[in-house]
């Protein structure tokens, strides 16, 4: 169906993907998997017609094909849903699934009751509750996620290539979406699968290829493949414990949180964080998980309640606030709230360091710029130097970029929001690693994320949110993926 | 703020309902904003000060022809008396005057023609500022030398006469060269540098500058003293604005073209006050251009 | 999307319409007929320029050079449109086809040459006033003939002016609403990638929109020429200023992507409401662009607060 | 970042070069030390609008009342500058202070106000300008005190304002190069959401940058008026798009967090030596702006061209 034959791709001199050939066949899944900056996004792109390949060629069908632009390639009948979310903000969810495909009448008018029809009916397929017409900016990070699959799914695509679709999406979401992919199948579809999410692969997977620095390892089927194995091709070496074990958190209280209210995103929120604890929020996308801790940081403050920093009540209006009473945070918004893109990994990472990092007013370049470096080794972060524009970075390394500056600041309270967003299973682990370390520090820590696995490993308690309310507080080491799922769902 | 202001303006009496016998003029000035223009304007609106039973609203075109139809427009709507007009241009603001003749309102004309004649003029005809000022130089340079000549707006009628009038001189005195001319669109700053450069570009080939207003022959009298050869060259501009009298008085600028705007504008306001009353008004009121220089300055400085 | 654009309009519409109020109870003649149509015939220009920089601006790019085009295109109209020479059409497309063309260089430059808009439309602007400077001359052109100094006149009692400017403003609020085309500028201004990535062709449709606020400021050009009975290559300097700021002020975002054809009418409104009341109220010119500068800074704050609200 | 932007500055460089070479074949006087000093006199003023408005623009605003802001602080100046009045020091401090007025006022109204600062800074235009008008009487204010008017002579050979001008340019470059201040600049510029979420107080930061610009434009209007002798109501006109363009010629993107001093001076150098060269040759001044128009657009567009490759 879709052939890549020798392709190749420079930036600047560096090869990110070296002579690389896979093939993909008509009516499979077949998966990408490769660490950070492995070059899965890039070899997609390429694909898709939005890089031109430096060596090599396509074969679509058996014959050469050359994309100038994601137009050719769209006509030709390949899709995709990219990493990056790229939401047209100012226009309603409609109108960014239809476009460059809108339904017209013989005038040359839009069809708009033709174009709300056709986006509710991809929505409806991928079971997600959006309206068609609200306003994309309106939309939270999964839900544009949601949006951007329907879109490509929109095409009618023959190879529909799917880069990290479900980063962003909750394990109900990530069912419909295999529902759909099975329906693609089952027509004939080509499905290019890219996740970080282990288990996900072997669900859907029917040949998996390996990317390691730009050169493909392998390519076999998937139930040749054991997860143990996919990983150490992907790492080049064995990976025992994922998950670190817990330690016992203090007694003493660094944050308190009564009665946090915000209509409509949540109410009546109210917990207690301890010294050296991971307390976790869970809930389906939409929940109002992202909101709550984005009011502790100051980002969207709750209309109503109290916070209490180590006993005084405090007012958080700004992130400069929080930052100022030891609290930090990763964004779930990478590039809404995180990346300045033009600025090199150096001066994202000391970004909010900067004033530890100077005499006076003046920079201290020379402990920058080691700090940084410190910082990328710690975080595996990979790029060509410091100095390489962050926005040339594979996903998962700017995201471990972006939790390199948040830790830098060395808060006391520290919010992570989807931290693994995006990232390869071995830099997983270290991360998990690392807050451990931290909360061996005696750092409290409050952790948003979709990946259920993750938080019952990691978390001590778990607060379960529906629409916005608190439905359970659970203990981790006495909980299931299945409670937890239970108390998530609506009524 | 916004309401504050709009509640002072609702505050505001109508103005005033008009009183049996008053008459209303309207002004429409060139631009405010060039200090020959604001002159004559302020003496405008100042000698209808002292005219009993006489309102006279000015408005500003800003030099922008198609506003100030407009502003014609809006008079007309306003049922003006009579209008006063200083034309930006003497083709674009044509419109302006047919339209006030179309509603059978009296046009006075000042400082500028237009195409359409007025039902009065009251000014001088530019061609003769800039043959003035020319001849000026060429009696100077006994009719042998180069000039540098700088423009004003290109395209503008003052420049595009001006430069007329200087033209017919250089026709005349065939030994008179034109070294250079370039615009500097009446700017004293822009005339400045131009000067700066010329005097690098062509140091010792001329002997006079000739400027289209006074404030760029400021600008070129002040690049030329910085440069030390401004005792070489003579210096001429248009206008006769206070700073180039003073400049005369000192010795440093070599003459101006003077231009009476308190009389034109005096005169407009009479000739407007005549035609609204419907009586006999001379169809044109030249006040002849004169050339200033240190012999004759005290009849201008006052 | 819809109920924000309201509110956007509100807040204008609302200053607009306390404005008039306070004008018509400090003047006898604001709300008269005669100064109404006076109104719509100078706003005409203006408006004319603004429906076609709205389109640049929702891509996200700026247009500099349109007051030099509006000279160079009055140039050539009236070049073209000595009495007996030709046909009214002729002037009229000469007109058109400088703008045009001046659009499309502009477009061009953007899109293949990568320059940004501000740097290629500052060029054009340069360009565009010396090239009508050495087509005219220098000098005004005039001698039209009166078919083509007429299209200043009136039709069935309205102003051609304002019929042209109300075309406009259909058609491209018709394009922008309901076509393709129209939905693509406003992707383009939002997230040019994603535009992109769409399958869009960016170049082409900023290209298109270059072209047509090209074509729309020659239209101005012929309109001017025709109102001052020539075709000066000195006007129009600084219009793209007033239409601009009567764009952003109808609530379109410079950085694109958000924005309304009804908003820019009501920013075009605004404007010419206050030049039309500050002159009728005889304000002092020096106060008046104090007063005139505070007013639109003062709207566009009341329209984002309550916007925002 | 570093490799890029050498690569920038050298695109722009090299153009700059490549002209003086040509210049200094055709004309005789183009490389000699009085006309170097001359350029150096001529660049200035722009030069100094253009490194305050680099400020403005990297935090992806926009000043568009540099001009006025020019004509308003010269005519402060020059009215507390008459002989034997005050000592030298009051004019200039009335000057700077004009400035940091207006420049804080707008900084006011983008941060607190939520304006757009287009439309903020196209009012101050206005209003500024009508200020200057109404402070003078629409007369220039001439009459200045030697001391003053020295200030646009020379110290130790070296003209004064090329002095101003190349200490203001030091310091903003240590400024945003060595400052904190000056990173969260960049920050705000490249991602205002992103820089906010880190911590950075973008209203305070913002705020700054705008004052500095009306400071330099102040600073500006005083070196102006010193070199004119008068303080010009009217002076100024345009002189922002100059300063803009300067700056996005020299690197700096009008969607801010790109761009640096340096590259400003070399845009600020090219337009001086363009203004110059074409007087050199004389050519005429139609055919002036033309030339102007497609050498700043071909430069930069060499300039792109070169650091894509
Ligand atoms: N525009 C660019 N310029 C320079 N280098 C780039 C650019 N885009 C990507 N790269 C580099 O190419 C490499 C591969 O990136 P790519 O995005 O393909 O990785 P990936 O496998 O998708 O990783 P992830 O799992 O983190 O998404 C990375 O090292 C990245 O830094
Ligand atoms: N009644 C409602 N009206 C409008 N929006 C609602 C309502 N209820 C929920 N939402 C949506 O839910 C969001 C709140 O969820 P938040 O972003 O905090 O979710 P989350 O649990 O972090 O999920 P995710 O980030 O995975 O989408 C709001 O931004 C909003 O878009
Ligand atoms: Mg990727
Ligand atoms: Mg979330």
């Amino acid at each position: 169906m879709l052939r890549a034959l020798e392709l190749r791709k420079d930036f600047g001199g560096l090869t990110v993907l070296h002579p690389v050939s896979v093939d993909f066949r008509p009516g499979e899944v077949h998966a990408l998997m490769g660490e950070n900056g492995a070059g899965k996004s890039t070899l997609m792109k390429t694909l898709a017609g939005l890089y031109r390949p430096d060596g090599g060629h396509i074969e679509w069908r058996g014959q050469r094909a050359d994309f100038a632009s994601p137009h050719d390639a769209l006509v030709t009948g390949i899709a995709m849903i990219h990493q990056e979310l790229m939401p047209i903000p100012d226009l309603t969810v409609a109108e960014n699934i239809t476009l460059g495909a809108e339904p017209c009448n013989p005038l040359g008018f839009i069809d708009r009751t033709r174009q709300t029809e056709r986006a509710r009916e991809l929505l409806r397929e991928l079971e997600a509750d959006i309206n068609p017409s609200s306003l994309m900016r309106s939309l939270t990070v999964a839900q544009t996620q949601v949006v951007e699959i329907a879109k490509a799914l929109g095409r009618n695509a023959d190879v529909v290539l799917m880069d990290e679709p479900t980063a962003a999406l909750s394990d109900h979401e990530v069912a419909a979406l295999f529902r759909v992919i099975g329906r693609l199948k089952a027509r004939g579809v080509t499905v290019v699968y890219t996740t970080h999410k282990m288990d996900e692969v072997f669900k859907v997977a029917d040949r998996i290829s390996v990317l390691r620095d730009g050169q493909l390892v392998d390519t076999a089927p998937a139930d040749k493949l054991s997860p143990e194995k996919l990983i150490s091709l992907m790492v080049g070496r064995e990976l025992s414990d994922i998950f670190p074990t817990r330690l016992p958190p203090s007694t003493e209280v660094v944050l308190e949180a009564a009665d946090l209210t915000r209509e409509p995103y949540y109410r009546g929120i109210s917990f207690t964080l301890h010294r050296g604890e991971i307390l976790a929020f869970a809930g389906l996308m939409g929940a109002g998980r992202t909101e709550i801790v984005s009011a502790l940081y100051g980002l969207q403050p709750a209309d109503a309640g109290q916070i209490k920093r180590s006993g005084e009540i405090v007012r958080i209006m700004s992130p400069s606030d929080a930052i100022a009473l030891g609290i930090g945070m990763v964004t779930e918004d990478r590039k809404g709230l995180g990346l300045i893109p033009a600025l090199s990994v150096r001066e994202n990472i000391s970004l909010s360091a900067l004033p530890s990092l100077s005499r006076g007013p003046l920079l201290d370049h020379a402990r920058e710029l080691s700090t940084a470096r410190d910082q990328m080794a710690a975080f595996s972060v990979k790029a060509s130097g410091p100095e390489q524009p962050i926005q040339q970075l594979s996903g998962g390394n700017q995201q471990k970029a972006l939790l390199a500056r948040c830790l830098l600041n060395q808060p006391d309270i520290i919010i992570l929001d989807e931290p693994t967003r995006g990232i390869d299973i071995g830099a997983k682990a270290e991360i998990y690693a690392a807050i451990q370390e931290l909360t061996r520090q005696g750092k409290a820590i409050l952790l948003v994320s979709s990946e259920l696995p993750e938080v019952i490993a990691l978390a001590h308690r778990i607060i379960v949110l529906r629409l916005g309310d608190t439905s359970a507080v659970l203990d981790a080491a006495t909980t299931n993926q299945e409670a937890v799922l239970r108390f998530a769902m609506p009524l | 703020s916004l309401l504050a202001l709009v509640g002072g303006l609702s505050g505001c009496k109508k103005s005033d309902p008009r009183k049996a016998g008053e008459i209303f003029i309207g002004f429409s000035s060139r631009d405010l904003s060039a200090e020959y223009t604001a002159k004559l304007s302020e003496a405008v609106v100042e000698y209808a000060k002292t005219k009993p039973g006489v309102r006279l609203v000015m408005v500003d075109a800003q030099s922008d022809a198609q506003k100030q139809i407009s502003q014609v427009e809006n008079f007309i709507s306003q049922k003006v008396d009579v209008i006063i007009l200083n034309p930006c241009e003497l083709e674009a603001s044509t419109p302006a005057v047919d339209r006030a003749k179309a509603a059978g309102i009296p046009i006075v004309l000042v400082n500028q023609v237009t195409k359409s004649a007025g039902d009065a003029y009251i000014g001088s005809n530019d061609v003769d500022a800039g043959h003035i000022a020319m001849e000026a130089v060429a009696r100077k340079l006994g009719g042998q030398g180069g000039v540098l000549m700088i423009h004003g707006i290109m395209g503008t009628s003052a420049q595009l006469q001006r430069e007329a009038g200087a033209r017919e001189v250089f026709a005349k005195y065939p030994g008179l060269k034109l070294v250079d001319h370039q615009t500097a669109s009446w700017d004293r700053a822009k005339a400045m540098a131009l000067t700066e450069n010329w005097i690098q570009a062509h140091k010792g080939k001329f002997q006079a500058v000739f400027a289209h207003n006074d404030e760029m022959a400021m600008g070129a009298l002040l690049a030329l003293e910085r440069a030390g050869i401004k005792k070489d060259v003579y210096v001429i501009g248009i206008d006769a604005i206070a700073q180039a009298l003073s400049a005369v008085k000192e010795g440093r600028l070599d003459a101006t073209v003077f231009q009476d705007a308190v009389g034109q504008g005096k005169g407009s306001v009479d000739a407007a006050l005549l035609l609204a009353r419907k009586q006999p008004c001379p169809k044109e009121n030249l006040i002849p251009f004169r050339l200033v220089t240190r012999d004759n300055l005290s009849e201008f400085l006052k | 999307m819809l109920d924000r654009n309201l509110l956007h309009r509100f807040g204008i519409l609302i200053v607009i319409l306390l404005i008039g109020l306070g004008l018509s109870v400090c003047t006898e003649t604001f709300l008269s007929l005669s100064n109404l149509t006076n109104v719509a015939r100078q706003i005409s220009i203006n408006g004319i320029l603004a429906v076609g920089v709205t389109f640049v601006l929702l891509t996200a790019g700026v247009d500099l050079s349109l007051g030099s085009v509006v000279a160079l295109s009055g140039v050539a109209c009236a070049s073209f449109a000595h009495p007996g020479d030709h046909t009214v059409a002729l002037p009229i497309a000469m007109g058109l086809l400088t703008g045009a063309a001046c659009g499309l260089t502009n477009g061009m430059l953007v899109t293949r040459g990568a320059v940004a808009p501000f740097i290629v439309t500052l060029g054009m602007m340069t360009v565009a006033r010396g090239l009508a400077l050495i087509a005219s001359g220098g000098r005004p052109v005039s001698n039209m003939s009166p078919e083509l100094t007429n299209l200043a006149g009136d039709f069935l009692g309205l102003p051609i002016p304002l019929l042209c400017f109300a075309g406009v403003t259909l058609l491209a609020w018709l394009f922008l609403r309901h076509f393709r085309l129209g939905r693509y500028i406003y992707a383009i201004g939002g997230n040019e990638n994603a535009a992109r990535a769409a399958g869009i062709s960016v170049a082409n449709v900023k290209l298109f929109a270059y072209t047509l606020c090209g074509v729309l400021a020659g239209l101005a050009g012929v309109v001017l020429a025709a109102r001052t009975t020539t075709g000066q290559p000195n006007a129009g300097v600084a219009y793209e200023l007033d239409a601009i700021a009567a764009v952003v002020i109808g609530g379109t975002s410079l950085a694109g992507g958000v924005g309304t054809i009804t908003g820019t009418i009501l920013g075009v409104l605004l404007i010419g409401e206050i030049n039309n009341g500050l002159d009728l109220l005889s304000v002092s010119s020096y106060y008046q662009a104090v007063i005139k500068g505070v007013i639109i800074v003062g709207a566009v704050w009341l329209d984002r607060r309550q916007s925002r609200s």
